[in-house]
């Protein structure tokens, strides 16, 4: 049980929660949230948004119950969580871009973070949400709103890439990169139950057999996976 | 001095509390959350004679107090398992029970001949699996068809063999029954429940396969009253499970007649939910000065 | 125009949406929350030929979603409920049809009888009770033992008949395949599930009967399931239910090939539960721009 | 939707929840309550507490989930409630002692604001709750803590007895008035579904037959009872 610091209204539907307390865990990794008793039966998936000394965030998006259950959490409430989980992306070194649509931001913060002199390209929908805090960590910056922002990115810049968002646009990045040096590193999306690796329901299809998701990825060489799916 | 080790057959566990197949993995991966040790026994994954992996599309759904699973018995097939996993269940302080599933006889019977030789703790035999003979329907259903599974798997083994029965069966205390008559050492119950969810705005079944299995809390009171019955009927011991998120959960399923509780669902609730069942039964024990579960053991 | 009228063999209803016996009274009960005459039809509680006082000690017991009852088809008898209800029901502008149980063949068909003869819209035969000749095991388990009390049924009646599946059926498919050979005019399906549930405190069950009917949204993904077979197997009309507690949930029993659906439990959640269901449908026909439910009805 | 007022605690387990809305009702009727959304399944069955121009209030003693859930409603939270819900206390004259036990007070409040001019018996088993507010209310006004309350109670000093609370003090009351004038009404409580008589989950045996403690009830003439259940 750990204690919630504040969990804001950002835009877009999203929210930036924080909870208290010294957490473990890397960029692209994630935990499972609890902030409920019997239901919903399952916990959820969240990617670490960042993480300090006494504190881990996450930037989530309301889409169905649990979501919803988590933005009405308050100052003082309790929540559960379970990890870290999963691997995390690679620890580089070269030029690299991070490339978020929409809620697939999330984890880029941490990378951001940690990798240093990255370029950030982020695409929204709508509205856009801590463009600040975002700028902040990167050396060249790019957003783009109602437009793909693979529209603008060059693979070819870059030796590598780290994105997360919608599964048509990691696609597509893999796909621009093909023949390129550029290595793209997607983070993957699946309905998980337990998260640790035990029960087979976040499998996703690569090149070589099928990987846990929650415990393999869920960040993937993009080369790796097999997107018709 | 409260003691929860229980007999199951020739089966010697340390406590009741058995992880369920399909949700703990082989073991390892919930080791860097507990000692696993300290749970009387897991079951593996499904184990089929040949790599299986598994069905395609959506593999898990959220329904009111349970889960839809089409996990479709993804597995490494017996030889890489037992070449990986052996040693390393074969090592650990509790009782390991493997579990064969199959889509004929001859590949369960090769399956247990394999695992008999590298001496494995004990089996569990998976009927619920689709009978490709039979046009897909599960050898779990029909006791007749059933019965030809175990009495040429207990043929083979060696070791303590445990089936595992559907709730879809046709007649689930004569599936027991059989059990116990081709010499089955216990049975366990209840494997999932065969259901199905839709996404109306596509106007479409949610699992590729159509049909999925239904586990968890919603499930319990059908469970129940399953393992009831089939501890009512037969002499074997029992292993109950369906639903199990709590000590007291554990403890009714063994008021009806369970020697061993498995917890399946529950751990993806709460990845340390054993531990907490097996100190919720020592508890109670303490509380209410029992000193065996046999004291309580098929009181209703 | 969006039309919600369904026609259920020689039956027509305004709208899908029946109430399911056992949790709508009389319908009378519920007049005073709403005109139940917007409703396309509602279920009697159980008529049983003679008086019943119904079970003893605890009758309802909530569970994770859902809800076991052991009411133990307490009503006034065939003939007083002719005589209080059926000129009332009558004159309601809606499809009410009189849900008959019974422990003898005998009793169901001088039931039958005496419906037939104050022409009551319908009958819904209830073959979920428990069998005095057979030992308390329910007509509804075994297809042989229910085809004797729908041949005869039929034989006799004069309305249109639709028998009332029970989950706990050996094979439902069967089962309904039976009853289409046997001339029922439709199946309704499920009934409850026979479950427990025990005060692990008192070391007891929490019924008198040990065993109790499960109910409301856990037992949906199967009950859907249920349905889905049934429905792909017989040319006769099908009423689903099981869980159903909103609109999409209703829809999804008609995707999966129901004509009638029916909402037990949810009028215990929200009693006005039949009238959101039908604004439901409405809304999203018109939305969908489907003109009847005949264009989505079997589409999974 | 209705709105609450407050919800405040009172003491050995109990609440205060005042809604805001015109209700309707009268002494001994009850509604249910539902202050959440698909957990748990029932709704719960609450005696009317007091009830007048602008709000409706209940009493009751947090048991189990549903009076836990509601004990956390605030101001301004939304309930739902059905009702009101089955027959009332009779408006009778004469000589009148309203009984309750423990939380069995909750629906004599509005009873002695109805009957006026009657004397207010309250049984307590370790703290006493809104002792003001009943006494007040009531001409002679006793309560135990402790102790039985049938033990100061002097039946044959009544023409009628209006009770509501544990089965064994209701059965006890009934027992001391047979043969004497005094007619005894209890307030019986069983587990409810419907709430409006078409279940039959709820029934009450009687010597006139089986009837439901929803829609006959929850008030029946004690001698009418059949205890032994
Ligand atoms: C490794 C990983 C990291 C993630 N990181 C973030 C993040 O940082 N921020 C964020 O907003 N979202 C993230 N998601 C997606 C997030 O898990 C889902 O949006 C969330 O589970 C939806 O829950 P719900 O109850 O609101 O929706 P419901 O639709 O009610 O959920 C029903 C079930 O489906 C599952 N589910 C639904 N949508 C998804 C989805 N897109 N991915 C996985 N499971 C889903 C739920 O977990 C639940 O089991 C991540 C997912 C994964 C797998
Ligand atoms: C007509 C009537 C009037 C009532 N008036 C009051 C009142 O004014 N104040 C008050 O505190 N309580 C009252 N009760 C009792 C109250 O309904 C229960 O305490 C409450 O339902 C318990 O719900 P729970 O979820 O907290 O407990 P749980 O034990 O979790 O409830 C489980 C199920 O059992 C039912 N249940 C449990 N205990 C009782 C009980 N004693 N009576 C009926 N159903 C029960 C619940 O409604 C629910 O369906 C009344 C009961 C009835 C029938
Ligand atoms: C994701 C998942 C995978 C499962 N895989 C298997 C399996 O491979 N073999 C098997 O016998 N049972 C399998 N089961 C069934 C469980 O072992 C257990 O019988 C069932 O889930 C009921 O228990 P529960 O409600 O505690 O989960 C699986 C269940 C789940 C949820
Ligand atoms: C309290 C209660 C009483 C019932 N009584 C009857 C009955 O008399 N006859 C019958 O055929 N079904 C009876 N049923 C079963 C329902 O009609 C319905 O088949 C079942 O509850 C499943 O639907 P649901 O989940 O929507 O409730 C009863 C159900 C409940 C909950
Ligand atoms: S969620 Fe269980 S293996 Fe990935
Ligand atoms: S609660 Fe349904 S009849 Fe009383």
């Amino acid at each position: 049980m750990a204690k919630v610091i504040s969990n804001e209204y950002i835009g877009e539907g999203m929210y930036l929660l924080k909870v208290e307390g010294k957490f473990e865990g890397s960029m692209g990794q994630f935990y499972m949230l609890r902030a409920w008793d019997e239901y919903p039966l399952l916990s959820r998936p969240i990617s670490i948004h960042d993480i300090g000394d006494d504190y881990i965030s996450f930037l989530y998006k309301v889409v169905g119950k649990g979501t919803k259950i988590l933005s009405k959490l308050k100052c003082n409430d309790t929540i559960k969580l379970e990890g870290p989980y999963g691997n995390t992306f690679p620890k580089v070194e070269g030029k690299i871009a991070l490339v978020g649509g929409g809620m697939g931001v999330a984890p880029l913060y941490l990378a951001a973070k940690t990798l240093k002199n990255v370029d950030i390209y982020m695409g929204f929908s709508k509205e856009t949400i801590l463009l600040d805090e975002y700028r902040y960590l990167a050396d060249t910056f790019y957003v783009t709103v109602g437009k793909n922002i693979t529209d603008i990115l060059d693979v070819s810049e870059y030796d590598y890439i780290m994105t997360c968002g919608p599964m048509p646009m990691m696609k597509k990045i893999v796909d621009m990169a093909k023949g390129k040096k550029t290595k793209v590193y997607v983070s993957i999306e699946k309905r998980m139950a337990c998260g640790v690796g035990g029960c087979l329901v976040c499998t996703c299809k690569t090149k070589s057999g099928n990987k846990r998701t929650c415990l393999d990825g869920p960040v993937f060489l993009g080369d790796e996976v097999i997107f018709d799916d | 001095m409260t003691n929860l080790s229980v007999k199951f057959g020739k089966l010697n566990f340390k406590n009741p509390v058995v992880m369920a197949s399909g949700t703990f993995g082989f073991g390892k991966e919930y080791e860097r959350i507990y000692d696993i040790q300290k749970l009387g026994g897991i079951c593996t994954k499904g184990i089929t004679l040949n790599k299986r992996d598994g069905n395609s599309g959506i593999r898990v759904w959220e329904t009111s107090s349970g889960m839809l699973n089409s996990v479709g018995l993804e597995n490494p097939g017996m030889d890489k398992f037992i070449k990986e996993y052996n040693d390393y269940l074969k090592s650990l302080d509790l009782v390991s029970i493997v579990n064969i599933g199959g889509s004929t006889i001859d590949e369960y019977i090769e399956s247990v001949e394999i695992a008999c030789k590298n001496d494995v703790d004990a089996i569990e035999l998976n009927i619920s699996c689709p009978n490709v003979k039979q046009g897909g329907i599960a050898f779990g259903i029909k006791t007749d068809i059933a019965r030809q599974v175990v009495r040429k798997a207990r043929d083979i083994c060696n070791v303590p063999l445990i089936v595992k029965l559907s709730p879809n069966a046709e007649n689930i205390v004569d599936m027991a029954l059989m059990c116990e008559e081709e010499g089955a050492d216990g049975v366990s119950l209840v494997n999932t429940f065969m259901a199905m969810a839709i996404n109306i705005d596509k106007r479409k079944a949610i699992f590729d396969n159509i049909y999925a299995g239904l586990s968890g809390p919603c499930i319990k009171p059908i469970a129940l009253r399953m393992v009831h019955q089939v501890c009512k009927n037969v002499s074997i011991p029992v292993m109950g499970m369906g639903g199990i998120t709590n000590y007291k959960d554990a403890l009714e399923f063994i008021m009806v007649g369970a020697t061993c509780i498995q917890v399946g669902t529950a751990n993806f609730i709460n990845p340390r939910i054993g531990i907490d069942i097996i100190n919720g039964i020592k508890d109670y024990m303490e509380k209410e000065n029992i000193k065996s579960l046999d004291e309580i053991r098929g009181i209703i």
